[in-house]
């Protein structure tokens, strides 16, 4: 159970970033990270124990496999990450460029 | 119809991948399709629903039968309550993007919001129709995204701002959605939510249990920005372009939202009284908190914005107090009527503040201004905006003979039928609440006297009264729905599926 | 195989402490990057090589990405950019440190939570598969793909394949509209 | 934007290629080996992303590349959805079925309608990417 809990200690130190940091370049980095711990929260649950990567090859007698779902999972949450990042990053890029900051406090111009 | 199910996905994901190739030849071609769209799918939905047969469609991408009865591929289920957010989803945007083909001239790169409104809408139909819970994260993700651009589509300083943060927390509750998703997959195997249904009935481990629903209420509650996580609502709605504001606060917010909670906490989880009772809470701090910091709001769609946490509120209050009335094995017809005056709310609230948001749009077009103080006395020339203004601000008071009358009305009587009087009087009191800030803000808008700063105003162009005259005359309309004939063909289908959720259709049998 | 991982995972927990503490955005950066080829190891270790694949691709292009963002104002500007950012921290110190405080007591409160929450779990390594139990079984011979992970993602959940390409598209005319120089005309 | 040192530029002629072909190879032999349409577009996209960083190139020029990979893209995924439609005209009414025939495992001509849709996110994946990151570019180019 150990690595569980090591992997949500890492998607609580993303969350701390997110929640805490006021840099818009560190907010990203605290989402990437979550995102991180996810990915390999998946896999982990999926793994087991003296499988072999999903993938048949000839001469395998009656193989186990890992399961393959929160891999498939995993590779479209991946790509779904780096769409979100994306956005995250054309928006911090035309911030700064609005502002010259990236500190979040520097460029509040909405009321609460 | 029952092939005919993911054209609900393919046509609004087909007009948004054509855009960018022929729109950039053909100028017309994006405004004509999208409305096409999503005119002829909120036409096949009427259809469906008055074709009289509820049976749910399940319907197999793919074509993947279950083995050995678990479900192995992805379904797409069509029953009363997604078909009921199907026409709500696809008539708002219809109408919305009617308004927005004057509205959004004055913008660049056109093509791209008619494109990103596409793909949002796909998002929001794939969310409600789907069966399987990572393809709702997947779909939920479109949308999101499609939305995180449109509020920034102006580029300008508080756009980009508030689209920022929007991201964030957004990007945040995805990431807690997903993480939800894995653990329940830890716990089943499975992720279609049918089959999760029929094996958490038999479950014991109940604190992993609980811990997946505190996961799912924080993010989904983020998405549908129900208090305390309402931070980004305001903002997002404010500056997003006007059509695009209608559509957030009308629909994004509950499909997402309100939607997928209700949904699995029904439908997936077996209920208990104290998930129950956090609904309930929550849907009252909405209702309280929203309604009280809308009063004090001099930006005219800020005021809607903190308007919609309020009414948001409403809804979730009904559905939480079915949900409490169930829990505590209850009297099926109380719960049956909370939630019924929940989903008549979540289509009044869809209507009247899509219209509400779209006169703000009209009154920002003609004057440029959305300051309530710099307004004024804009009745006698925009008589049209004014009138119809008028009507939805007196159904979102719930004013009788408009429609948000009848759903307060019901969501009250089922509180107080089921002894939550408490409740029923806080309801009561927002309401006035609400009513008061509406009056301030008619009168502040269209009747006080005239301004010097805004002689030059005129009536905005035909194409953006049509939508908002359609709207109005739906606000009166939707009355019609407690009329018990009209009301068993449109709502009832719906509470029937939320209330019976023990009779959810299992793919895999 | 557990104590290995936990020993990597370690160092990523360290790597996320750093990046997010940095004063330096450019050393923030390489530290996320740091953690992200971490997870492709623990990708590797776990059977997932196709995860491996795209994972390390698409860490090092958000990199290239990231790094272009952030050089948009030089490594000068960057320090004295974080050296405000410091001061600006001691100016208002209370309220951060309250801030902080919430946050990390709401961190424990959750990790307590969890502990208590997957005691029931199947522990690591031994996950019994139900849905995908079809997915391994004969699946060679529903879709014909060698790559099980290749047949869940196009032939079984062919439609979340077809929601992630869009969402990619999303993302592109998302970014083109966010990078327009003028909004209005 | 400005090119780098020539020894970048020998080094990124001689790779480039290589990274190409490496990218294509992935893509194409999705259903076999690990890797498939995403790893090998992102790689694809890699290729091109270091020809621009290494080469360096003018406003006018990235504006008609970045035009040509968001068309690309556009053609793609359209193509992945006809794919995918194709289940409702050619076979068996279904969406998103795997309706050619199978082959034998481990061939390369093999597994149905797989390999296509591989190639198709294949393109959208490398002409996304690339155009993202010209998109910032060119923002970047122009803004300053």
């Amino acid at each position: 159970m150990i690595v569980y809990l090591l992997c949500f200690i890492l998607f609580l130190t993303g969350l701390y970033g997110v929640l805490t940091k006021r840099n818009i370049i560190k907010i990203v980095i605290g989402l990437s990270i979550m995102e991180f711990s996810i990915f390999l929260f998946l896999v982990l649950v999926g793994y087991i124990e003296n499988g072999i990567a999903p993938i048949i090859k000839e001469g395998q007698q009656s193989p186990v496999f890992v399961d393959p779902l929160p891999q498939a999972m995993v590779l479209t949450a991946i790509v779904i990450g780096l769409a979100t990042n994306a956005m995250l990053l054309a928006m911090a890029i035309k911030i700064y460029r609005k502002h010259k900051t990236f500190d979040v406090r520097k460029i509040n111009s909405l009321k609460g | 119809m029952a092939n005919l199910v993911p054209l609900y996905i393919i046509l609004p994901l087909g007009a948004a991948f054509l855009i960018p190739l022929i729109g950039r030849l053909w100028g017309i071609f994006s405004k004509t399709i999208t409305s096409l769209v999503l005119l002829l799918l909120t036409g096949l939905c009427i259809a469906w629903l008055f074709a009289g047969d509820h049976e749910a469609i399940v319907y197999a991408v793919g074509g993947w039968k279950p083995v050995n009865n678990i479900p192995i591929g992805i379904h797409l289920v069509l029953d009363g309550f997604s078909a009921f957010m199907l026409i709500v989803i696809n008539l708002i945007t219809f109408l919305s993007a009617f308004y927005a083909i004057t509205y959004m001239r004055k913008y660049t790169a056109e093509n791209n919001f008619y494109a990103l409104v596409c793909l949002m809408v796909a998002g929001m139909n794939g969310v409600v129709l789907t069966g399987d819970l990572f393809n709702l994260y997947v779909f939920l993700e479109i949308a999101s995204i499609a939305s995180y651009a449109l509020v920034a589509f102006g580029v300008e300083k508080p756009e980009l701002e508030a689209s920022f943060k929007y991201q964030v927390l957004g990007g945040m509750a995805s990431l807690i959605i997903l993480l939800g998703v894995g653990l329940l997959y830890w716990t089943t195997g499975t992720l279609n939510i049918a089959d999760i249904a029929q094996l958490l009935l038999s479950y014991s481990g109940n604190r992993i249990i609980i811990f997946i629903q505190l996961l799912f209420i924080t993010g989904f509650g983020l998405k549908a920005a129900i208090v305390p996580f309402h931070a980004w609502l305001p903002d997002a709605h404010s500056s997003a372009p006007s059509p695009i504001s209608s559509m957030l606060s009308g629909i994004l917010i509950k499909a997402v939202g309100v939607y997928v909670l209700i949904r699995l906490l029904f439908n997936m989880f077996a209920l208990s009284y104290e998930v129950a009772l956090a609904i309930t809470t929550l849907g009252v701090l909405s209702m309280v908190i929203g309604g009280i910091l809308a009063i004090g709001q001099r930006d005219y769609k800020r005021l809607l914005a903190y308007s919609s946490i309020s009414q948001v509120g409403y809804i979730v209050l009904g559905v939480g107090t079915g949900m409490l009335v169930l829990a505590n094995n209850g009297a099926n017809e109380i719960a049956a009527l909370a939630i019924l005056g929940g989903l008549f709310h979540l289509i009044n609230h869809a209507v009247f503040k899509g219209l509400l948001f779209m006169t703000a749009g009209a009154v920002e077009h003609a004057t440029g201004i959305r300051d309530l103080n710099m307004l004024g006395g804009l009745a006698r020339k925009m008589p049209v905006t004014s009138a119809t203004s008028f009507s939805g601000s007196m159904a979102i008071s719930g004013i009788p003979p408009f429609s948000g009358f009848f759903s307060k009305l019901i969501i009250i009587i089922a509180a107080v039928q089921a002894q939550y009087y408490f409740v029923a009087f806080i309801a009561a009191v927002i309401s006035i609440v609400t009513l008061a800030y509406f009056l301030k803000f008619q009168k502040r808008i269209f009747s006080s006297e005239e301004k010097t700063t805004i002689d030059y105003v005129r009536e905005v162009p035909l194409f953006m009264q049509v939508p908002m005259v359609i709207l109005a005359l739906f606000c009166v309309f939707l009355s019609l729905l407690i009329i018990p004939d009209i009301r068993d063909i449109v709502l009832m289908p719906a509470v029937d599926v939320i209330v019976n959720a023990k009779n959810l259709i299992n793919p895999g049998l | 195989m557990e104590i290995t991982l936990s020993v990597i995972l370690g160092f990523m927990i360290i790597g996320a402490i750093y990046a997010l503490n940095a004063k330096d955005l450019l050393s923030a950066l390489i530290a996320c990057g740091i953690v992200g080829y971490g997870l492709v190891i623990c990708f590797l270790l776990l059977k997932a090589p196709d995860l491996a694949i795209v994972q390390i691709v698409v860490e090092t292009i958000t990199l290239i990405i990231m790094v272009s963002v952030v050089l948009d104002s030089t490594r000068k500007e960057l320090k004295e950019k974080a050296g405000t950012h410091m001061e600006g921290i001691s100016k208002i110190y209370t309220r951060d440190v309250i801030n902080i405080a919430a946050v990390i007591v709401f961190a424990l409160f959750l990790l307590y939570f969890f502990t208590q929450a997957i005691d029931v779990l199947q522990p690591f390594g031994e996950h019994t598969t139900r849905m995908a139990t079809a997915y391994i079984d004969g699946a060679a011979q529903k879709t014909g793909s060698a790559n099980l992970v290749t047949g869940v993602l196009f032939d079984f959940r062919g439609y979340d394949t077809l929601g992630e390409a869009t969402i990619l598209f999303t993302a592109v005319i998302g970014v083109l509209t966010i990078l327009r120089i003028k909004g209005k005309k | 934007m400005n090119g780098m040192t020539s020894i970048v530029k020998t080094v990124t002629r001689i790779v480039v290629g290589v990274i190409f072909i490496y990218g294509v190879y992935v893509i194409t032999h999705g259903h076999l080996t690990p890797g498939g349409g995403f790893a090998g577009g992102a790689i694809v996209a890699g290729a091109f992303i270091l020809l621009v960083l290494a080469f360096g190139s003018d406003v006018l020029k990235l504006k008609t590349k970045e035009e040509g990979s968001s068309v690309f893209e556009s053609l793609a995924i359209l193509l992945f959805l006809i794919l995918a439609l194709g289940g409702f005209i050619l076979g068996t009414g279904i969406f998103l079925n795997n309706y050619f025939p199978k082959g034998i495992i481990g061939e390369l001509i093999s597994a149905g309608v797989i390999p296509l849709y591989n190639i198709a996110v294949g393109i959208e994946v490398a002409a996304a990417l690339f155009t993202i990151f010209l998109a910032l570019v060119i923002f970047k180019e122009e803004s300053s």
